[in-house]
């Protein structure tokens, strides 16, 4: 088990002629991510790293039987990448494509809504099942199999996480970067309901950061779930009102504050780290208590 | 990107909402002028941030001279350390009711959220709860007529007002969509003794991820001189107060490194993300930025992900070379091909931190040593 | 039972201070139709009939809770009409308006179908069930209920069919009208699908016209049906290449004629009446068969 | 409303689709100025009909001589008996290749569909279903790259045509969107030897339900002066060639009611759906207009829904009244005030049926005594 990406999902690579789409390709190759299939317009009939090429996602869906996509589009086309899987029937589309138009990803959540498909990002490090399936940008070699199911919404923040509970031996079931902008697909309760649901997974990691409300509707969730989350929010120095690099981290009139967080999420019942080095302790406590 | 007051409400005008007669001044003299052809004025100080009336920011005029007086005064003054040099002088209103109507993103809902109450005029944070009205907009189809009536009707507006209001409505969330805002807002929009509804105050946030599609608009700059030169270089940047210089990959873990070294004692003098994929070239550029700061410490911290180790150490190899300083500097590297890191930076005399932690507790302790 | 509407319907009258909207309001009350509200922007606190009227139907279905609505808005403002009952949770949207933008009408479908709203027209007489609900603007006295379904694609031909089966003591179950346009809610194979469910139907009356392939279609439902159809097809004069009246008649690239209709509906093993007097008898005929 | 291809081609230029330079001529004078602007041309009838081609609709000229023989020939033309009365002078194409794409209102979807195959210059008719490629269009979303690529993909283009194709498939549907088409239609879509796409013809029909909303589009008037005058009434109507004139109330009655005339040996004269809701006043007018073009009979078939039965009777009478006919007329009434219909014909001489085939039987007979 695992949650949204394991050993049978087939990933199609949009632009995968690219600089960084041919490099991630042969990374999530070198995983044993079983990337079947890429797209190019104009380019369909030639191999990148041993993936044949299609001109459209339908077409790498009908003859290669992809189910999960991975966007590396520039922003200005994004939408339209997003929607050609998600129409194609692609189940988990993963957009990594960052700076793309708040309403272009309105825009796609509404047609993911609409189709019941799984969007991963857009702004995001990707996703990964550990041993399984690997389908981002994410190092090779910082995760190892394991029962913490971790959520995040920064992405190297998550890797220096993960990196820290593989060095102590607490390996994961998934990891999903939900993404740092405004409008994801993705939010932590929809992460927490299927790692809740996800036999392999024992506890939960939840990687926050100030802005937006999604640590608070977090908090209300864990309060239901019988498996522990410790949580770890960055951003307890910024200062009001700045931007700090992503949209999502605005502190705009009073809500999504480092301190109304901690208190939600404290009173949710998840476990608080001050420093990310304190999770893997409080991780190893949340498991023997289980 | 936020647009002047006059901007939006131009925008605004266009898209058919009705705003006050106004024209825009950039001395007392102009100022003066709009008096004289508008009659009594109110002169608004124009600046990319709120709370500009509670800083005294609008003053009123019914003669040229008392005009140009009252723009000398706005002129001088600075709204929450941005200096004013911009004046919208409008019309007069005879005010009898103020609303409040805005449309934003909303994360949680991943939609656009209409936000009205009839206690305009102030803060919306500070209105209860039972006095906004909130309505979540499908972005699949928009905002309809039957939507903007039924949030009037829960407003509690009566005609002729409330089919005004249904109509500046139905234009505003044309405005939010052909604009690419991440914000529109109305504050107050007045109902004037006569009824007739029109937007006192005008505000426009534009998505600076679509600014490549929106040509068309015209171009604010916010920020200090050096920030919007670090954004040049495509990397997010926010000047803060301390004294130690950072700069790390990816937003969340450069908050990170900001609250570590705040709880060591350190004070950051920045915000630096060099994002997940930045290349050499802009990370040394704004390596050199950082540097001319003058700061007591540099703390890079990079964890390697599309961002390769060795990479950051050449950057930082070439800045120290370029800017030839001795600022204390630390690096902590991790991830991938963070040997090769190490090892190119070793050869420059530099040694490399493998835990965040230690890290920062060294350039606190160098900011330290430096006093 | 019956289809689409029953004794359970409360319906709201959409622009009911209108002349056409308060004329069948008093007609559909005098049927005995569940008429709990009306709407009229600006106008809400009145009564018309005696029934309330309010600004908009999210207050009518809150306050009165109705199931269904009639639309008499003027083709302008039709689209906005619908969506809003369909947003407002109504279950059947009746629009006689006529005139209505093509485009606004498949937008409207297209709105209705992500709700699972049925959508009866545009350009439609409405939906009756004898003896328990009529929504619509046919005339009250010329149905009589019984096991006879009708759906049909134009109005007054159905009245006049409706009258001819009611006086030969044929009832019917429910009387559909698609609607007159190109683009409208329901279509044959829709009615059909409903009408074999309905346990009180036990024949079904199909009343098409030359245009479009809505008939063909139908014809292939047909034959896997158990319930037998008597179809009539108006418009075997019309000469090709013709506007007869709606968009729908417009016969064009050799589809959609009279001859290829018939065929297809005898190779679907509908009867086929030549007359529209020829129907009672044939439905007779069909229903001492099953 | 359909438009002519001119006119077509003017948005189809507007909305970034290439199309071949072009003067429109309603003079050969005029046709010889742009042959002598545009060098080699084709010279094309316009008309509001299809298969102009074949009716010898389009003429090339070389030099201004040409052009202006070749025009005064097709402007005494008449094609499916429409007067041609302006050309479309077009710079000569280079054709290598001819394609069609449409795109039209699908009914059975209730959506927008493409249409497309790499035979073009015919009737898409006549082009085998395996050659021909449909995609069905969400109304909500519209048409995206990745939509049309795929079609281009299954024509069988290859770059760099494909790419072309594409972004003309994008444009037009902007169109079709943005003019409320129920129908776009390039046919032929050319690529000329130096590999440039170019619309060679354009269709554009407009859904005459949406002209309030399409102010900008210019005007044309199709059907003969009669129709255009009952249609001027709020009703539909069509001339057809036989001798007894028919009302009814309804498209699919009035269709039911010329077919029950044409099967009992009779020949309608026209097709006049007064529509469910009409008022007495344009059914007085429209009974005039019928009574004026001397038909042998009139038959009006109400069955009375929403249209009452006396309110026919009294326009019945009152037509009769201004006009003083004495063709004979049969009146058929049944429904809503069935009964008060009958007695107010009764007063004026006239026995109405209430069954529509003995009424039509009447017809006949009494348009076959009028022999």
């Amino acid at each position: 088990m695992a949650i949204i990406v394991d050993e049978k999902t087939k990933v199609c690579v949009q632009a995968i002629t690219g600089r960084q789409g041919r490099f991630h390709t042969r990374q999530m190759l070198d995983y044993g991510t079983r990337v079947v299939a890429g797209t190019s317009p104009g380019k369909g009939g030639q191999e990148v790293e041993g993936v044949p090429v299609y001109d459209t996602v339908e077409e790498a869906v009908d003859k290669r039987g992809a189910t999960a996509s991975i966007i590396f589009v520039p922003a200005p086309f994004a939408k339209d990448a997003a929607f050609e899987a998600i129409d194609a029937k692609i189940q988990v589309v993963t957009i990594i494509s960052e700076h793309i138009p708040v309403h272009d990803a309105m825009e796609i959540m509404a047609f993911a809504a609409q189709r019941g498909v799984t969007v991963v990002g857009p702004n995001t490090f990707g996703v990964i099942s550990p041993g399984k399936c690997k389908i981002g940008i994410m190092p090779n070699r910082i995760y190892i199999p394991g029962p913490v199911g971790i959520a995040a919404r920064s992405g190297t923040l998550s890797y220096e996480i993960a990196y820290q509970l593989s060095s102590a031996g607490l390996g994961q079931s998934t990891v999903v970067g939900l993404g740092g902008d405004r409008v994801v697909g993705l939010d932590f309760v929809d992460c927490l309901r299927m790692l809740e649901r996800d036999p392999e997974t024992k506890a939960v990691v939840l990687v926050g950061e100030i802005g937006g409300s999604a640590e608070e509707e977090a908090a209300e969730f864990i309060k239901g779930m019988t498996k522990p989350v410790v949580a770890y929010v960055a951003g307890k120095s910024a200062p009001p009102g700045k931007r700090m690099g992503h949209a999502g981290a605005i502190i705009e009139r009073g809500r999504g504050t480092f301190a109304g967080k901690i208190d939600a999420l404290k009173q949710g019942d998840a476990a608080v780290a001050e420093l990310p080095s304190e999770l893997p302790a409080l991780v190893k406590q949340a498991l023997e208590r289980v | 990107m936020k647009l002047y007051e006059y901007m939006a409400k131009e925008l605004f005008g266009k898209a058919g909402i009705p705003v006050p007669a106004g024209r825009l001044a950039f001395t007392a003299q102009e100022a003066a002028d709009a008096c004289a052809e508008l009659g009594p004025v109110a002169i608004k100080a124009q600046v990319l941030a709120g709370g500009r009336g509670k800083a005294g920011g609008i003053k009123f005029a019914d003669t040229p001279p008392e005009a140009a007086a009252a723009a000398a005064d706005l002129l001088g003054m600075a709204i929450r350390d941005l200096a004013v040099d911009r004046l919208l002088c409008e019309q007069k209103l005879s005010i009898e009711r103020e609303l409040y109507v805005g449309i934003a993103v909303d994360g949680t809902t991943r939609r656009p959220v209409l936000i009205a109450s009839v206690q305009g005029g102030v803060n919306i944070e500070e209105v209860p709860e039972k006095s906004i009205v909130r309505r979540r907009i499908g972005v699949t189809w928009g905002l309809f007529g039957y939507a903007a009536r039924e949030v009037v009707r829960r407003m509690g507006l009566d005609e002729p007002a409330a089919g005004k209001v249904v109509d500046i409505l139905l234009r505003l969330y044309r405005v939010f969509r052909q604009y690419d805002a991440e914000l529109v807002e109305i504050n107050p929009l007045v109902i004037l003794t006569g009824g007739e509804v029109i937007a006192a105050d005008g505000r426009c946030n534009v998505d600076d991820d679509a600014l490549w599609r929106q040509r068309d608009l015209p171009q604010t700059t916010e920020g200090t001189e050096l920030e919007r030169k670090v954004k040049s270089l495509g990397l997010s940047y926010v000047e803060l107060d301390g004294d130690i210089a950072v700069m790390a990959n990816g937003a969340g873990i450069t908050m990170a490194t900001l609250d570590i070294i705040q709880r060591y004692g350190g004070r950051p003098a920045n915000f630096l993300d060099a994002g997940g994929g930045a290349g050499v070239e802009p990370m040394t550029r704004a390596l050199e930025v950082l540097i001319a700061t003058k700061p007591r410490a540099v703390l890079v911290n990079i964890f390697g992900g599309i961002t390769r180790c060795d990479d950051v150490a050449n950057a930082i190899v070439q800045a120290r070379r370029t800017v030839k300083t001795d600022v204390p500097m630390v690096v902590r590297l991790s991830g991938t091909n963070e040997d090769e890191g190490i090892e190119i930076l070793a050869r420059d005399g530099l040694t490399a931190y493998r835990s965040m932690e230690e890290a920062a507790a060294r350039v606190v302790a160098l900011a330290g040593e430096a006093n």
